[in-house]
């Protein structure tokens, strides 16, 4: 076994210690425990640094790989199949390397800060355990080798996300919240399962390499339409982990959790698994599965931008941001930009981790106030705060010198080579989405910081009425009845929230990606993470010959450094050499937009600040009155364009109605069968049992009309009489008789 | 026109009675307990003391001696073929024999006797008397036998009936049971003048060989065999001819009701089955038109009908006994379909059956007993809360309600087993015969159930304190029933084999 | 060795039947020592069990005691039925991978029910012996290999079961105790032809005479050619099929079959609903892979489809019913029967995948639901009310009931890391890896989304959030500051008291064990299962 | 008296059939329980007519010996009768069949 594989291990089982240590024995260990937390990570974090350190830094290979298995469920000598196991396995290239690197950090931070943020509640151990167990299935999902244990620490990450969003589960806000994630997952898990089951079925195996490699080796039996089917079913999942549209509508409610857990997991980690899963299974999509994730990617990206402009509430901004970015990495995939669409979700991960735990200290230090129109003024009195904040905007809004800047950039124009090379048409609709969401963006993110740290402190215009409503955050936090009077006094939040502020904030800035601030395909990111070639071109069309000679020479380039190249690498390049051409020509395009897309990009973000700055510095335009001048509009943003509503009204009512009836149509038409069976029987009992006195009488008074009897002794004959009886029995022998005789005769 | 015997012939006809009362020794020893118990009577006068039960129990149980010792006999006719002995009667005889033992028993524990009546008299004596009647019934090859032995059978039984004579529902069962038996047997005995008039015979077996040479009038032949179904079928009260049934096991005393629905309908069984095998002549495959009239079908009609009415009827029954009446009525329909099959299975089968209805129905009837000794009563509705009362009691009844319903590990469930597999052995011919059944037994434990759910699911409305234990002697003979029911469940090999020991009649070909 | 394991609750049963009714105490112990020892000789079972034999079949020769292990085989009934031959049955146990899981089940599950049991104070003696009779023969129905002996035991079930649930059940007891009488003896009887039928079907290839032996049975080379339930016979073996499945889906309980279980469960007592639903369903689906499809390997073939569109409807049909219930215990009764609807699927996908699947979900269906019914019976006990609107806030006042109900509520959802998820997936794996189920199957996901709805939805009502204005507790501050809940009439713990923790930690260990490690109860069954599986596929396809 | 028709079995069997149908007419239509039980002693009788025709037309001596049985029996059953009818009016104060049911469904 690799010492990589083992000390990933390691890594992988030290959170889970912690969760079942502070699970336990939190209530017995001093300051309930978070030390654990925090000392565990720590070294977690050392740990994954050092695999960073010997991956990325030392060999600087963009083919890396290592992996490492073991059988976990022996299915035996299947009939018709053979030996037949599930394995369990972890993988280790540059991806795992830097995920796992940021990872541990981020939660590292996090476990820092929330010893600041958590203190004093009364479930503070528990809260640290829960984010034990998040780190450790999140683990689980970058290093996983297969998809059933992706799926399998995917379902754990929802768990921890449920538990975590319910934290504060006293407040129905926070419960309905967090089974509203669950559920949306739920939703998003089972098309995942399904697209893991169509592979499976194929090739009775749930491992990346022997999938593609059997893909690749044309062994799928099913029709396009299958695979077509398989990878959108598959992307399914991110669509709700990473809160995509449709499925988009329980990451704004999750911020009901602690803010440090939303920095964690619905900001950086979680939301990014989605993403991160998809590039795992970049090369099964066929085109069509690539054209609908671009799609979907550009329209979240656009939906949420618009829906964030009208937030009030400081956390609800950077969710529906944070949608917007998931937006903009899963659109990278979908035009093929692959390297980019992972390199802004790094970036992306340390700004918008920075900005949430901002927005915690913001919150910590107004006494969990949310809103911001009651903020403002805030940067005389945390100048940390605001310095850290703005940056990480900065690189959010994607402005020169940021990360983020670089990330964006390159997704858009990936976005932009993509309809190029599709021919243009309706495909240009995706860079066009794309840019118009990052003036979008520059202009909320402006918005933001303005209405938070510039101006003068609007406390005092704050409604005294929804003190304890059910939106003001923490209701039941142990220190939050004294509200009213400790809003004057805000302070800097002490050094332990701070100093992932800062860490994040430096991480936001080019140079630890690139050296040139302008293009990040010339840092050492870029170049570690690299497009994988498809293998499932062989499914489409045999492509025209001129387009054969680039796909044949990218692929040449790309077959040896490729994650397949381990073992399969002649039976990829073999047909790649007539796949990879459509990536190849993304390439090239996207080259050529590199440009194109800085200018506009930059105008479109200068565009939005300008925008912000006319709006809320210089007043020119007052937001209110546009409000009014565009009601609709305004009104369709502020209630995110009636998505819950929607919902609400379709599915759950739905089958809340559904449900009612099929009840009803149990207990009363199946139950009913059954009863109305037995009441059956028991009425012929009743005919029988009234056979003498109705029947026999009928007989008894043919039969004794037969023998001419008077009329007057017929309406004697009852039951219980012994004569009727013998009535009877002689109405029988003739009957019997008469029908033997008839029988007889004809 | 007769000319007389000669004095040789005199001699032979003497020396051959004679050889067959050796034979005979059974019948004669009971009757000489018959005579025995008018004597005691006669000598105990007045004085209610058990020197007539036990005297009784002890020679019954006497009797069993002889009827072991017949066992190593030869099957063969007596008395000109009157009469035969064969395993078939031996197996009822020690049937009879038995259950006269268990009427004597359920009677000295049914307290009713010291209230309704002064002196047992001749209540035993008249037992014994059936007991001889159905031996002749089951042993009698011969239509004037049959009839004979069918009347002393009859007549016992109407004074049993109606021996409380100061109860005018025993007076009123006995009445209605006159008629009708009267009636049914007037039928049958015409039935036996029309087969005399085609055959010119009385003699079963000469009966068939004489219809299967000489043919026959078939029109004649069907009004006679529906008479003589008819006397049958009184006496094993299958539907059509049940309607005395109800209220005569209703009237009655308890235990001539349970003596009735066990022995007496055994007995009927055993008159059918001989006379069907015997008297019928057999040719080609049994489930043919044979003589122009298909007596199977008959059969069938029959059986299906009583299953059906027997079990649906139940179903409303509010007294204890008419429903056991009601479910007597419906377990011949089941023996029935053992008959049916007319092969040695089929009779092997529903001997078994009889074997296991004669335990189960004793008992069920024995513990009805108790109960009413305690009660006073014998409607559903005072058996509430009976389950804390008389625990044993109530177990006791549980098992024979269940073995009645024919579920295992109880005798029952071995007695419709074999009744099943004998009509499955036809192929798919009866299967909708079984499933009938099946279907029918379903609905009985709905009926039969409804006792333990009384006696445990509810409560007793009154909450006095008397003391309900039966008392020693009863409980111990309640506790063997239940205990052979479930031992016979689970081990009927020995029962099985003496069943099939007694499935060979003297006469058939099969 | 599983003769004792069979007939020591009826021993325990004799024994108690000494013991003088006041001697509660003494009686309960006697019955918790016979659970106990059963459990002891289900552990050795366990670790003795071989589980490279596959059973199922006939070994080598023709002798089962090449194939099933533990294997007691001794003449029972030997009856000479002239020109029918002859009449035999024999006193036949042994276990294959398929029943010895179910076998440490049952022990299991006896165990913690007479645990359970311990709260019960009418009548306590009837109880226990109904109570013990029920445990012999749920095990003995388990360990029969003769179809006699099976009925015997599957008979043997029903009259306990009724009084139980019809003398300490709830309200509307009596309507429930003769409805699942009725219901379940209406499924058996029919099995009684076809059992007759198939005796009269089969040659025990070793002696020659017919027999009730499943082994000989499972052998298609053993029937007579144009018996009635020969190959010949096809209508028939179709009907026959169709009547033994509904005799077992009866008991699974299969829609359109199901009504009387959530009366039975809700009407029932504790204890007695943990015993339904941890053994007794499975005893359906057991009796399906024992009996109803090795028997008629080409109907089975035939009719995979029809199965497993039931299954389906059994699982989207259960959890919708689920969804709309008020009373706790009767959304859990429907939870199993959605459940179950697993295992028809799994069963339906008639591959290895699907078949390990089903019988690793009827193991861990018993476990959990075992848990689930527990928790229940903790609450009602404390609240006398299951209706779920009644609590809400449990979680802060409850903290380990609430993480345990958290824990059996997410196991019962699927959740992976517990074992349920392990034996939801295979089935899932098995019946779209088959071409006959898989559309089927890819209907049958959506019970994931609606089991989380319900459950969820449930948890969130009577454990999250504050107490409900009308709810079944008081609140009250205590010495500490802090606020504490007190039920009506109870006297006993607030949080689980120790009796309930020794019930429910082992089943939360297994469970959670299970679903890291499944090979301990997989291990066992692959090789039975996959021996089914090819005595099922017909031989075109083989 | 040659132009008489000779007596053949045709006319006992009729004789028999009318009294039997005069015995289940009596049996039947009856209020008094001494009517209907002097009925079925018209059953019985009509039995006997048939035997004794057949004995005479077919020969031997089965049918008789029968008839003489069935009288016997006849006998002992009207015995019976008497005793249970007087018992029935000992209590009911009435022989009247029809108005003896008080045991009904």
């Amino acid at each position: 076994m690799h010492s990589l594989i083992q000390l990933s291990i390691v890594v992988l089982l030290l959170p889970l210690l912690s969760f079942v240590i502070l699970i336990f024995f939190n209530r017995r260990l001093p300051r309930r425990g978070d030390f654990v937390g925090v000392g565990i990570l720590g070294t977690a974090f050392a740990l994954s640094a050092y695999i960073f350190w010997t991956v990325i830094v030392q060999t600087y290979d963009p083919a890396f790989r290592v992996a490492w298995d073991f059988t976990w469920i022996d299915l035996g000598q299947v009939p018709g199949i053979g030996p037949l196991q599930i394995k369990m396995g972890i993988v280790i290239d540059n991806l795992t390397a830097i995920m796992l690197a940021m990872v541990t950090l981020i939660s590292l931070l996090v476990h820092l800060y929330s010893t600041g943020y958590m203190a004093g509640d009364k479930n503070y151990g528990r809260y640290f355990a829960f984010l034990g167990i998040f780190t450790f299935s999140m683990l689980g999902i970058v290093l996983s080798d297969n998809l059933f244990s992706i799926y399998i620490f995917w379902e754990l990450v929802g768990l921890s996300s449920y538990l975590l969003i319910g934290f504060f589960f006293e407040k129905d806000s926070a419960a309905d919240a967090q089974k509203k994630a669950f559920l949306a997952n739920r939703v998003g898990d089972i098309g995942m399962w399904l697209g893991i089951l169509i592979l499976y079925s194929q090739f009775h195996t749930f491992s990346f390499t022997e999938i593609y490699a059997n893909l690749a080796a044309g062994k799928f039996a099913l029709s396009n339409a299958w695979l077509t089917a398989a990878g959108l079913l598959l992307f399914m999942g991110c669509v709700g982990k990473s809160a995509q549209f449709p499925l988009h509508i329980w990451l704004p409610d999750a911020m009901e959790g602690p803010t440090p857990v939303s920095a964690l997991i619905h900001a950086a980690t979680m939301v990014a698994a989605g993403v991160y899963f998809v590039a795992r299974i970049f090369v099964v999509l066929t085109p069509d599965a690539l054209h609908v994730i671009a799609f979907i990617g550009a329209v979240t990206a656009f939906m949420a931008a618009t829906i964030a402009i009208t937030q009030n509430d400081i956390k609800r901004v950077l969710a529906y941001s944070t949608v917007s970015q998931l937006g903009y990495m899963v659109l990278g995939l979908g035009v093929g930009a692959y390297s980019a669409a992972l390199f802004h979700l790094v970036t992306h991960a340390f700004f918008k981790a920075c900005l949430f735990l901002g927005s915690g200290a913001i919150i910590h230090a107004m006494h969990h106030e949310q809103d911001m129109r009651w903020m403002g003024g805030l940067r005389k009195h945390m100048p940390w705060t605001f310095a850290t904040f703005t940056l990480a905007t900065l690189a959010l809004a994607g402005l020169p010198l940021t990360s983020g800047f670089m990330s964006k950039d390159a997704i858009l124009a990936g976005a932009i080579g993509f309809a190029t090379a599709e021919g243009g048409g309706v495909y240009y609709l995706i860079p066009v989405l794309g840019f118009f969401s990052a003036m979008l963006t520059a202009f909320y993110m402006g918005r933001q910081i303005w209405l938070v740290f510039f101006g003068e402190s609007r406390t005092h215009l704050k409604p005294v009425d929804n003190h304890h409503s059910d939106h003001h955050a923490h209701s039941t936090h142990d220190t939050h009845n004294d509200d009213h009077h400790a809003a004057h006094e805000v302070h800097e939040v002490s050094w332990n929230m701070r100093a992932p502020l800062v860490i994040l904030a430096a991480l936001s800035v080019f140079f630890v990606y690139s050296p040139n601030p302008l293009d990040g395909a010339q840092g050492w990111f870029m170049k570690m993470i690299q497009t994988p070639p498809t293998v499932v071109g062989s499914y489409q069309s045999a492509p025209s010959s001129e387009k054969l000679a680039v796909g044949s020479q990218q692929s040449a380039t790309e077959g040896e450094n490729s994650a397949l190249s381990t073992q399969h690498s002649a039976l990829s390049e073999q047909h790649s050499a007539l796949t990879n051409e459509r990536q190849a020509e993304i390439a090239h395009a996207s080259h050529a937009a590199h440009f194109p897309a800085i200018y506009i990009s930059s105008i479109m973000v200068l565009l939005g600040i300008s925008l912000a700055g006319i709006v809320y510095v210089f007043k020119i335009i007052d937001p209110d009155k546009t409000a009014q001048a565009i009601r609709p509009l305004y009104l369709f943003s502020l209630n995110k364009w009636y998505w819950d509503e929607i919902y609400d009204a379709t599915f759950i009512k739905g089958s809340i109605v559904i449900s009612k009836m099929l009840s009803w149509f149990d207990t009363n038409i199946i139950d009913g069968i059954v009863n109305g069976v037995a009441l059956t029987v028991k009425n012929i009992a009743f005919a029988n049992n009234s056979f003498d006195k109705y029947v026999v009488d009928g007989l008894v008074n043919f039969t004794a009309f037969s023998v001419n009897t008077t009329g007057a002794v017929l309406r004697k004959l009852q039951t219980g009489k012994v004569q009727t009886y013998v009535v009877m029995l002689l109405a029988v022998v003739f009957g019997y008789f008469v029908f033997y005789f008839t029988r007889l005769i004809y | 026109m007769f000319e007389l015997p000669s004095g040789a012939e005199i001699q032979s006809i003497i020396a051959s009675l004679k050889l067959s009362v050796e034979f005979f020794i059974p019948e004669i020893y009971l009757s000489l307990l018959f005579m025995l118990l008018i004597v005691v009577d006669l000598v105990a006068k007045g004085k209610k003391n058990n020197l007539l039960s036990i005297t009784t129990l002890l020679g019954l149980a006497g009797t069993m001696y002889f009827i072991f010792r017949q066992q190593s006999m030869p099957a063969g006719e007596l008395f000109f073929g009157m009469y035969v002995l064969d395993e078939f009667a031996i197996f009822f005889k020690y049937f009879f024999v038995l259950s006269g033992i268990l009427a004597v028993i359920i009677t000295m524990a049914d307290e009713q006797f010291e209230s309704e009546v002064k002196s047992m008299g001749e209540y035993y004596a008249l037992v014994v008397a059936m007991v001889i009647g159905m031996i002749m019934m089951a042993s009698s090859a011969d239509m004037m036998m049959i009839f004979l032995s069918m009347e002393l059978v009859s007549f016992s039984a109407f004074i049993l009936t109606g021996y409380f004579k100061r109860n005018p529902r025993s007076s009123e069962a006995a009445l209605k049971y006159l008629v009708y038996g009267g009636v049914s047997s007037g039928l049958m005995v015409y039935g036996f003048s029309l087969i005399y008039g085609l055959t010119a015979e009385t003699n079963l077996i000469n009966i068939s060989s004489a219809l299967s040479q000489h043919g026959y009038d078939p029109v004649v032949l069907i009004l006679a065999t529906l008479l003589v179904l008819a006397g049958f079928g009184y006496k094993i009260g299958a539907v059509p001819f049940h309607f005395w049934a109800p209220d005569v096991y209703e009237g009655a005393p308890t235990p001539v009701t349970a003596y009735l629905s066990v022995a007496s309908k055994a007995a009927g069984f055993a008159l059918l089955m001989r006379f069907f095998y015997i008297a019928v002549p057999h040719g080609g495959p049994v489930y043919e038109d044979i003589i122009g009239i298909n007596w199977v079908s008959l059969l069938i009609i029959i059986s299906v009908a009583s299953m059906i009415y027997g079990n649906v009827v139940a179903l409303w029954q509010k007294n204890v006994k008419r429903l056991l009446a009601y479910s007597s009525i419906a377990h011949a329909g089941y023996l029935l379909l053992g008959i049916i099959v007319m092969d040695a299975f089929g009779t092997q089968a529903t001997l078994l059956y009889l074997l296991s209805y004669f335990l189960m129905n004793f008992g069920a009837f024995y513990v009805v007993i108790l109960i009413a000794n305690k009660t006073g009563s014998e409607n559903l509705e005072d058996y509430r809360g009976l389950g804390k009362k008389m625990p044993l009691a109530g177990a006791a009844l549980t098992v024979f309600l269940i073995s009645l319903v024919g579920l295992p590990p109880t005798f029952g469930f071995i007695g419709k087993l074999m009744i099943f597999s004998a009509l499955l052995t036809k192929g798919s011919l009866y299967l909708w015969l079984a499933l009938i059944g099946i279907m029918t037994s379903v609905i009985s434990l709905y009926y039969y159930m409804l006792i333990p759910l009384n006696m445990y699911l509810r409560e007793s409305p009154s909450s006095e304190q008397k003391n309900m234990n039966p008392g020693l002697l009863p409980n111990i003979i309640m506790a063997a029933l239940m205990f052979l029911t479930i031992y016979f469940g689970l081990f009927f090999q020995p029962l099985a084999d003496f069943a099939k020991y007694g499935s060979t009649l003297f006469g058939l070909k099969h | 060795m599983l003769s004792l394991i069979v007939f020591l609750p009826i021993i325990a049963g004799l024994i108690i039947l000494a013991v003088p009714s006041s001697q509660k105490q003494i009686i309960r112990i006697v019955s918790l020592l016979a659970a106990l020892a059963q459990g002891v000789l289900a552990v050795l079972i366990w670790r003795a069990y071989d589980p490279s034999l596959p059973g199922i079949t006939a070994g080598p020769g023709g002798s089962p005691l090449g194939s099933f292990q533990f294997v007691e085989k001794v003449p029972w009934i030997g009856l000479k039925l002239g020109a029918m031959g002859s009449l035999n049955i024999e006193y036949f146990l042994g276990v294959d991978g398929i029943s010895v899981t179910m076998v440490i089940l049952t022990a299991l599950i006896s165990a913690i029910g007479v645990l359970s049991s311990w709260t019960i104070q009418k009548q306590v003696k009837g109880y226990f012996i109904l109570y013990n009779l029920l445990a012999s023969a749920m095990m003995g129905c388990f360990v029969a290999l003769d179809f006699f002996l099976f009925y015997v035991f599957w008979e043997l079930m029903l009259l306990p079961m009724y009084f139980l649930i019809g003398i300490w059940g709830g309200p509307n007891r009596e309507y429930a105790a003769i409805k699942f009488f009725l219901y379940t003896l209406f499924g058996s009887v029919f099995m009684l032809l076809v059992m007759i039928g198939l005796y009269f079907s089969v040659i025990d290839p070793v002696t020659g005479n017919h027999t009730f032996s499943l082994v000989a049975m499972a052998n298609q080379a053993n029937y007579l050619q144009d018996a009635i339930l020969g190959p010949h016979n096809v209508m028939w073996r179709y009907i026959a099929f169709a009547v033994l499945f509904v005799g077992f889906a009866i008991k699974v309980p299969m829609f359109p079959f199901h009504t009387w279980l959530p009366d039975a469960h809700v009407e029932a007592p504790t204890p007695i609903s943990v015993i339904l639903a941890g053994v007794l369903l499975k005893l359906g689906t057991y009796g399906m892979m024992r009996i109803n499809f090795p028997l008629f390997p080409e109907v089975f073939h035939a009719s995979m489809y029809v199965i497993g569109i039931f299954g389906a409807i059994n699982i989207i049909y259960g959890a919708f019913c689920a969804l709309a219930q008020q009373d706790l215990k009767k959304m859990v009764a429907y939870s199993s029967i959605s459940h179950m609807g697993y295992v028809l699927l799994g069963l339906a996908a008639g591959n290895s995948e699907g078949m390990i699947g089903a019988l690793y979900q009827m193991f861990n269906h018993g476990t959990i639901t075992a848990m689930l019914f527990l928790l229940v019976g903790v609450i009602y006990d404390r609240a006398h009310t299951r209706q779920i609107d009644k609590f809400g806030g449990l979680a802060s006042y409850m903290p380990v009931y609430a993480a345990l109900v958290t824990v059996a509520w997410f196991a019962s959802l699927g959740l992976p890391g517990l074992s349920g998820f392990i034996s939801e997936a295979l089935v899932f794996v098995g019946a779209f890896s088959s071409i006959t189920t898989r559309y089927i199957a890819m209907v049958s996901v959506l019970g994931i989304v609606f089991g989380a709805a319900y459950l969820l939805w449930s948890l969130q009502r009577m454990f999250l959030g504050k107490r409900k204005p009308d709810a079944a507790y008081d609140l009250e501050v205590g010495a500490d500051g802090h606020e504490h809940i007190h039920f009506h009439d109870w006297k006993g713990k607030i949080d689980l008291d120790g009796r309930e923790l020794t019930m429910l930690v082992p089943l939360v260990v297994i469970t959670i064990f299970l679903g890291i490690y499944p090979m301990p109860v997989l291990g066992m069954i692959t090789s039975s299962v996959n021996k089914l599986v090819e005595v099922l596929t017909p031989l075109a396809i083989r | 008296m040659e132009h008489l028709v000779p007596i053949g079995l045709n006319h006992y069997l009729t004789i028999s059939a009318f009294l039997l149908g005069f015995g289940l007419f009596a049996v039947m239509t009856r209020k008094n329980a001494i009517v209907v039980l002097m009925g079925v002693e018209l059953i019985l009788n009509a039995a006997n007519i048939n035997f004794i025709a057949f004995s005479k037309y077919n020969g031997g001596m089965g049918g008789i010996m029968f008839s003489l049985f069935v009288i016997v029996i006849a006998a002992a059953e009207a015995a019976i009768a008497l005793a249970i009818v007087i018992n029935i009016f000992k209590i009911f104060k009435s022989v009247d069949v029809s108005s003896i049911d008080s045991m009904k469904e």
